[in-house]
């Protein structure tokens, strides 16, 4: 049953996708409507897939030679992954049909979703390393050709193709990482590394965790790698909510903390994860209170989050993480869609041009803001459950300044969110009336994950029971629900990140009084706005490429004797290095 | 009248060996830098013949003979029907590699592989009983098989290759040719007017 | 060194190997490009009647050489019928204008 | 004398090549008349093959003795075969229409299936000098292809390049031959491999070996010819030089070198660095190109750097799993690159060819191409992505094999020659993403919307090729019965 299960989680979508490109694009409405019911499937197949966790791999499939055994691991850790990606997933695909309709590509759009879908939820499921960095690709890949999915506009094709080639170069750890687990475990198998991890010569596992952790800032956008994040909120909205902020970025947070038992132990490592993390706290926050685009915005918080997760699973706080992981995913895929409903609405990305759409666009209002209250983390939204959870862990076992680093955090985030919120849909009117205040559809997938932000914090007891049982190397203690809010409530953190939440968002109320130290943090705004100088290393880089490409274009000369200076050349160089080697 | 003992003969035949080869180099050399492309094909018939000459002293008789008729003759006239179709246009231009480079990179090389490969083991004396026919036709019959492969494609090659060409370009040789036994008329009666007018 | 017929030999192969690849470099005519390459060939055959006596397989060397003069007979046959199709085609046989195939 | 099966599949193409040269002068349309003939004669090679398959694992390597000179049919010829007569039949069946307005066709298949033959012999040969004339014959036969287009200007002079660089490379080969045999005095390859000790003369012959056989292989620096001769072939023949005729010449390096291989620990490093060089250069080569073919050109440069970083791990470690992989990804780069030259052949033809225009693909020709020509837009990018190496396509998984025999070497020199060969394919996506986007454009170019219709024949082998590259990205072990007795041969080869 859980085989089958599996099965269906990862291969309806994928079948999926195969039947939205046979449908043609001449069908749209029956594209739209196979996509959203194979996708709703794939999303119960996934949430049923919640009752046959197991710590077994519950399929395995022989390669042959140096494949070794691909295996299927339905774990906690894995089926929440596979879930998130699935219900989130169908909710997209439903947000799609009113965001998507007309669009002349819509075979393309639908298939390359759901095999992302298919391609997520194997990889949280998959228990074998070559077959988890085979899906890791594929939603590279995925992630890469829905960034670009305007072809016509040259700026997605560069935004698809800088997200493919960072979050491939931090892959490059995992490709390596996984090889020399092959080459020192003699078996793909995670559980078979998580066994053996101490008797691995010390400098491999450094090797392995720092390549691993490369990997995982790669794909989550963690500061140092995460320029691809902003400029790939070129990609359709819906994408954006559900491969941008609800899963794919995740990836990197779950291979962390699937490796976390292994590499804990590792010198460093533990700090290095929580350092990444709390810088790219602080500066996503940062660089979300600077941002005008509303979705870059949003992608910058998402940045901002994911660097919570990090530094959760920087101090030990593998359940915290996760359930900071699941939260998110619900509220910022709520952020997202409220976007993807408004600016089509109002023709505009830029929130300068927004504002007053409180009248106009009621019920986006009220989502957002739901959305907005668990992003603060406030009072009974998940968010503000998984978040004081990270916190209080942080407070326990962190070292104090990273603390007080991430409450800074906390902070920030309450500051943006008011200018966020406030920009968009208060003030006064700078642009046309919006067309319309989500449409049915829109509305439907909108109202679902509204509910998930009052309701997802329920699971949590559940979450850690299961984490507990099948998870033997994480040392995760099942608790229940109502004993974690109690606990939550009564901590101290709560009560300090409440205040700070409030000081944040009493600066945005006292903002005209602050202008002075606004005006004082201009320049340091500039810097952030230009993305930190990163972006102009990446820019380095490539003129650098290019210019070593067009220097050497300059050998094919074309004429004949050249070509042979080529071979008397050679062949003289490597007479030389015998000579010499000899 | 004095004999000449068996050390003697080594030295001169030692001298022989060191004067055809030197002369086969010379005549290659020779060939590369002649100016007319028929001198240049002249030299490398001379090459042939002067290795053929080798071939014979080393005991390769049937390669010598091949290596007359195929390499100094067939090869020659071949060289000879290419130059009167392609014409003999000297390019006497720069050439594109720096020349020092050519040289110093060839010299360099060559160097390196005298040291690689110099000197040789002592020859030995053990030559197989059996006769060439019987290894060219027999031992290494295959090889034979493959090389009417190689000939079979060569000159379908040769035939695809120089296949009648399409009328524009060709059009371009005709007038060329047109041209040139144009002007050489014009330049004929030049010639041939003042002996009209000669009192004889 | 031992300086023997086949050291003088093999001098002479190693000569002829590298007055056809200074040739190669440096000419510019492609039917001379030809030429040199036949230099070469003949260097080869050298080698190998030379590499025969060497080692005593004077009949299976000299059977390889007839192969391969006949072989690169062919070769050369091919090459100057690009070179006359060159002719025709292009009407040059200069290698620096047969380079508009470059980067 | 009997001949055994596999020698069949040898001696059918030779001798059918003639037949299709004299079939195709009958009658007023040439071309059809030859390319049925080279459709049959491709059936009935295949035939012989699969017996000769089936008889090489069941009964093991088979030995023949014509004269003195040895054939065998090992893994290694299997390989080859295997390569040469899925992107022949391929190349065929697509090449019907691609060149219906040509002349000269009955040329064509001849020399394509004498080609094919030649090459499956240059596989099965164990004889050093033999191996050479299979070697030239090969390049005799591939002059033509190559300069097809005998009226055009550029195909000429990628002609003559290809012609004269081959050619000063196997005079290379001949001296090296001289040098083994003045040695050894043995042209066997066995029997080479244990008489020969170490010595400078013979570590000279390896070289010259390398530098031989790597003109053909396109070794950088060697591998001038090959952007232009790829490029200016017609688009089959494109794919046949890059699928399989520079693996070819590989083959016929690792047989050489694996005689030598007592002589000298330097081959395997020789190899590897080799590899790193054509990555980089390949690489940087690519990126910037205008013209698709050109491109895919130099990504052939790219994808030999892996085969040889796969096959060096061998030579130096005498590592089955790095002959392997290496070998896996030669076919697996036969089937990818061949599929990337005939979808973007295809497209060729439909813009330009069938309009009786000779100019090269340019990317921006391509733009919005998915929208007249779905499938061919589809097979040209997962072709370009399989040679990324994305999963769940073929060049992925050959790729890992070749890293995880790397890897397990557990030596630190080759574990950073996989992460860098891995940075390479991460920046090969850098020209092979753009085009996929370009293909995927909402709006069609001018010449997109002109062009013809692409016939159905010629879109059957893109989709089977496709679907192969898929199949073996999805179950990398389908092709274990093929590179398992290959690497087994090569090791066989180096007396491991």
């Amino acid at each position: 049953m859980a085989a089958i299960l599996v099965l269906l989680t990862i291969g309806l979508p994928w079948i999926g996708a195969l039947l939205v490109l046979l449908t043609g694009n001449e069908r749209p409405k029956l594209q739209h409507a196979v996509a959203s019911i194979i996708s709703v499937a794939a999303g119960i197949s996934a949430v049923v897939l919640l009752w046959f966790t197991s710590d077994q791999p519950v399929l395995s499939i022989p390669m042959g030679s140096v494949f070794g055994v691909f295996t299927f691991v339905p774990d906690a850790l894995g089926v929440l992954l596979a879930v998130i990606a699935n219900v989130v997933g169908c909710l997209a695909v439903i947000f799609s049909i009113d965001y998507m309709k007309g669009n002349e590509q819509l075979g393309r759009y639908y298939a390359l979703v759901m095999f992302f879908i298919g391609a997520m939820a194997g990889l949280g499921i998959s228990g074998s390393l070559l077959l988890m960095f085979f899906f890791w690709e594929i939603t590279a890949f995925c992630s890469y050709a829905l960034i670009s999915f305007d072809n016509d506009d040259p700026k997605a094709v560069a935004a698809g193709i800088k997200a493919l080639i960072i979050t491939q170069l931090g892959g490059i750890g995992l490709l390596v990482g996984a090889l020399i687990i092959n080459s020192y475990v003699g078996s793909y198998q995670i559980s078979a590394f998580l066994t053996k991890a101490e008797t691995l010569p010390f400098n491999v596992l450094v090797l392995l965790a720092f390549g691993f952790l490369a990997a995982a800032i790669a794909k989550s956008a963690q500061v140092p790698l995460h320029t691809w994040l902003p400029d790939a909120m070129e990609a359709p909205t819906p994408v954006s909510a559900l491969i941008h902020a609800a899963t794919m970025v995740n990836a990197g947070v779950y291979l962390v903390a699937r490796f976390f038992p292994a590499f804990e132990d590792v010198p460093g490592w533990t700090t290095s994860v929580l350092v990444v993390g709390m810088i790219s706290a602080l500066l996503g926050a940062l660089m979300a209170l600077v941002a005008a685009d509303l979705k870059r915005a949003l992608a910058y918080s998402t940045i901002s989050q994911l660097g919570y997760m990090f530094f959760a699973v920087g101090v030990g706080a593998v359940f915290a993480s996760q359930f900071h992981l699941l939260s998110h995913a619900i509220f910022k895929a709520l952020l997202f869609l409220c976007a993807g409903a408004v600016i089509p609405a109002v023709g505009t990305r830029d929130m300068r041009q927004m504002g007053g759409l409180r009248k106009t666009m009621p019920f986006v209002f009220t989502v957002f803001v739901i959305g907005s209250l668990a992003l603060v983390g406030l009072p009974i939204a998940n968010g503000f459950f998984s978040k004081e959870l990270i916190l209080e862990e942080g407070l326990m076992h962190g070292p104090m300044w990273a603390y007080i680093g991430m409450l800074l955090g906390v902070g920030l985030t309450a500051l943006y969110v008011s200018r966020m919120v406030f920009m968009v849909f208060y003030g006064e009117s700078h642009g046309e009336k919006p067309i319309h205040d989500g449409l049915f559809w829109m509305r439907v997938s909108l109202t679902a994950l509204s509910i998930g932000v009052f309701t997802t914090w329920l699971l949590a007891g559940v979450l850690s029971d299961l984490m507990a049982q099948t998870l033997p190397f994480h040392g995760v203690h099942a608790i229940g629900t109502f004993e974690l809010a109690k606990e939550i409530i009564l901590a101290p953190a709560t009560w300090i990140s409440i205040a700070v939440i409030v000081l944040g968002i009493g600066i945005w109320i006292l903002r005209e009084p602050l202008a002075g130290i606004k005006n004082l943090l201009r320049p340091v705004a500039r810097i952030i706005e230009n993305g930190l100088g990163f972006e102009q290393l990446n820019q380095g880089i490539i003129n650098g490429t290019k210019n070593l490409s067009a220097a050497l274009h300059l050998t094919q000369t074309g004429q004949l004797n050249w070509n042979i200076l080529g071979i008397v050349g050679m062949l003289s160089a490597l007479f030389a290095l015998l000579f010499i080697g000899v | 009248m004095p004999t000449i003992d068996t050390l003697e003969w080594a030295m001169l035949e030692t001298l022989i060996y060191g004067i055809l080869v030197g002369a086969a180099i010379f005549s290659a050399i020779q060939s590369l830098r002649a100016d007319s492309l028929l001198r240049s094909a002249i030299w490398l018939a001379g090459v042939s013949v002067l290795l053929s000459i080798v071939f014979y002293l080393l005991g390769a008789y049937q390669v010598a003979v091949i290596e007359l008729s195929v390499g100094a003759g067939l090869v020659t006239v071949l060289f000879v029907f290419a130059i009167s179709v392609a014409g003999d246009e000297g390019i006497g231009e720069r050439s594109l590699v720096p020349k020092p480079l050519a040289w110093g990179l060839v010299i360099f090389s060559g160097l390196l592989l005298i040291y690689f490969i110099l000197p040789i083991k002592a020859p030995l004396s053990t030559i197989s009983k059996t006769s060439l026919t019987a290894v060219f036709w027999e031992d290494r019959g295959l090889d034979l098989l493959v090389q009417i492969v190689l000939i079979y494609s060569g000159v379908l090659g040769l035939v695809g290759i120089l296949a009648e060409a399409k009328a524009p370009l060709q059009q371009s040789m005709v007038d060329e040719v047109a041209a040139e036994r144009e002007r050489a008329l014009q330049e004929m009666e030049q010639t041939v007017v003042p002996e009209v007018d000669s009192p004889i | 060194m031992n300086i023997s017929p086949l050291n003088i030999c093999l001098l002479g192969v190693i000569g002829l190997v590298a007055a056809g690849f200074y040739g190669l470099l440096t000419t510019r005519n492609l039917i001379k490009v030809v030429i040199m390459l036949q230099i070469l060939v003949k260097a080869a055959v050298l080698g190998l009647i030379t590499a025969g006596n060497i080692s005593g397989q004077l009949y299976v060397t000299q059977s390889m050489a007839i192969t391969v003069i006949v072989a690169d007979t062919i070769v050369a046959v091919i090459g100057m019928a690009f070179a006359i199709q060159i002719r025709r085609q292009v009407g040059t046989l200069d290698t620096n204008e047969l380079s508009s195939l470059r980067g | 004398m009997t001949l055994p099966v596999w020698a069949w599949i040898i001696v059918l193409p030779l001798i059918t090549s003639p037949l299709i040269y004299f079939i195709g002068h009958l009658g007023k349309s040439r071309g059809v008349f030859a390319q049925r003939t080279a459709l049959l004669a491709f059936a009935a090679t295949w035939a012989a093959f699969v017996l000769a398959a089936q008889d090489l694992q069941h009964n093991g390597i088979s030995k023949l003795m014509v004269g003195s000179i040895s054939l065998k049919f090992d893994g290694l010829s299997l390989l080859l075969a295997m390569i040469a007569l899925v992107l022949g039949s391929f190349v065929v069946i697509f090449s019907g229409h691609y060149l219906a307005d040509e002349e000269g066709q009955e040329k064509y298949y001849a020399m394509l299936m004498a080609m094919i033959g030649v090459m499956i012999g240059l596989g099965c040969t164990n004889d050093l000098f033999n191996l050479w004339i299979w070697f030239e014959a090969m390049a005799v036969t591939s002059y033509l292809l190559v300069a097809f287009y005998k009226d055009l200007p550029t195909s000429l002079e990628a002609g003559i390049k290809y012609l004269v660089q081959s050619a000063a490379g196997s005079t290379l080969v001949l001296l090296a031959i001289g040098l083994v045999v003045a040695e050894t005095g043995a042209l066997n390859l066995d029997e080479i491999r244990q008489t020969a000790e170490s010595s400078p003369a013979l570590m000279a012959a390896g070289i010259l070996f390398v530098i031989g056989y790597g003109v053909k292989t396109a070794l950088v620096p060697l591998h001038t010819w090959l952007p232009d001769a790829h490029s200016q072939a017609p688009s089959g023949i494109s794919a046949m030089l890059s699928g399989i005729v520079i693996e070819a010449g590989l083959i016929a390096m690792l047989r050489s070198l694996s005689a030598l291989s007592g002589v000298t620990t330097l081959w395997g490093p020789l190899l590897m660095s080799f590899g790193i060089l054509n990555m980089v250069v390949g690489n940087l080569m690519a990126f910037g190109q205008a013209q698709v073919k050109r491109m895919l050109a130099y990504s052939s440069l790219v994808h030999v750097g892996y085969m040889l970083i796969g096959l060096g791990i061998a030579f130096s470690m005498r590592d089955v799993i790095g002959a392997q992989g290496g070998f896996f990804h030669m076919f697996n780069h036969g089937l990818m690159k061949g599929l990337a030259f005939l979808a973007a052949g295809s497209m060729l033809y439909t813009l330009h060819i069938s309009k009786g225009d000779h100019r090269p693909l340019l990317f921006d020709d391509l733009a919005g191409a998915a929208k007249r020509y779905p499938w061919a837009a589809l097979t040209l990018s997962i072709a370009l992505l399989s040679l990324a190496g994305l999963p769940p396509l073929a060049g992925f998984m050959s790729k890992w094999q070749i890293f995880v025999a790397g890897v397990d070497t557990h030596n630190g020199w080759i574990i950073a020659v996989v992460a860098f060969a891995a940075l390479n394919s991460v920046f090969s996506l850098t020209y092979y993403a753009p085009l996929v986007n370009t293909v995927y454009r909402c709006e069609p170019s001018a010449i997109v919307l002109s062009g013809k219709r692409l016939p159905v024949v010629m879109k059957l082998p893109l989709v089977l090729m496709a679907l192969g590259i898929i199949a073996i990205g999805i179950w990398p072990s389908l092709m274990n019965w093929l590179t398992e007795p290959a690497g087994t041969a090569l090791l066989a080869g180096l007396g491991g």
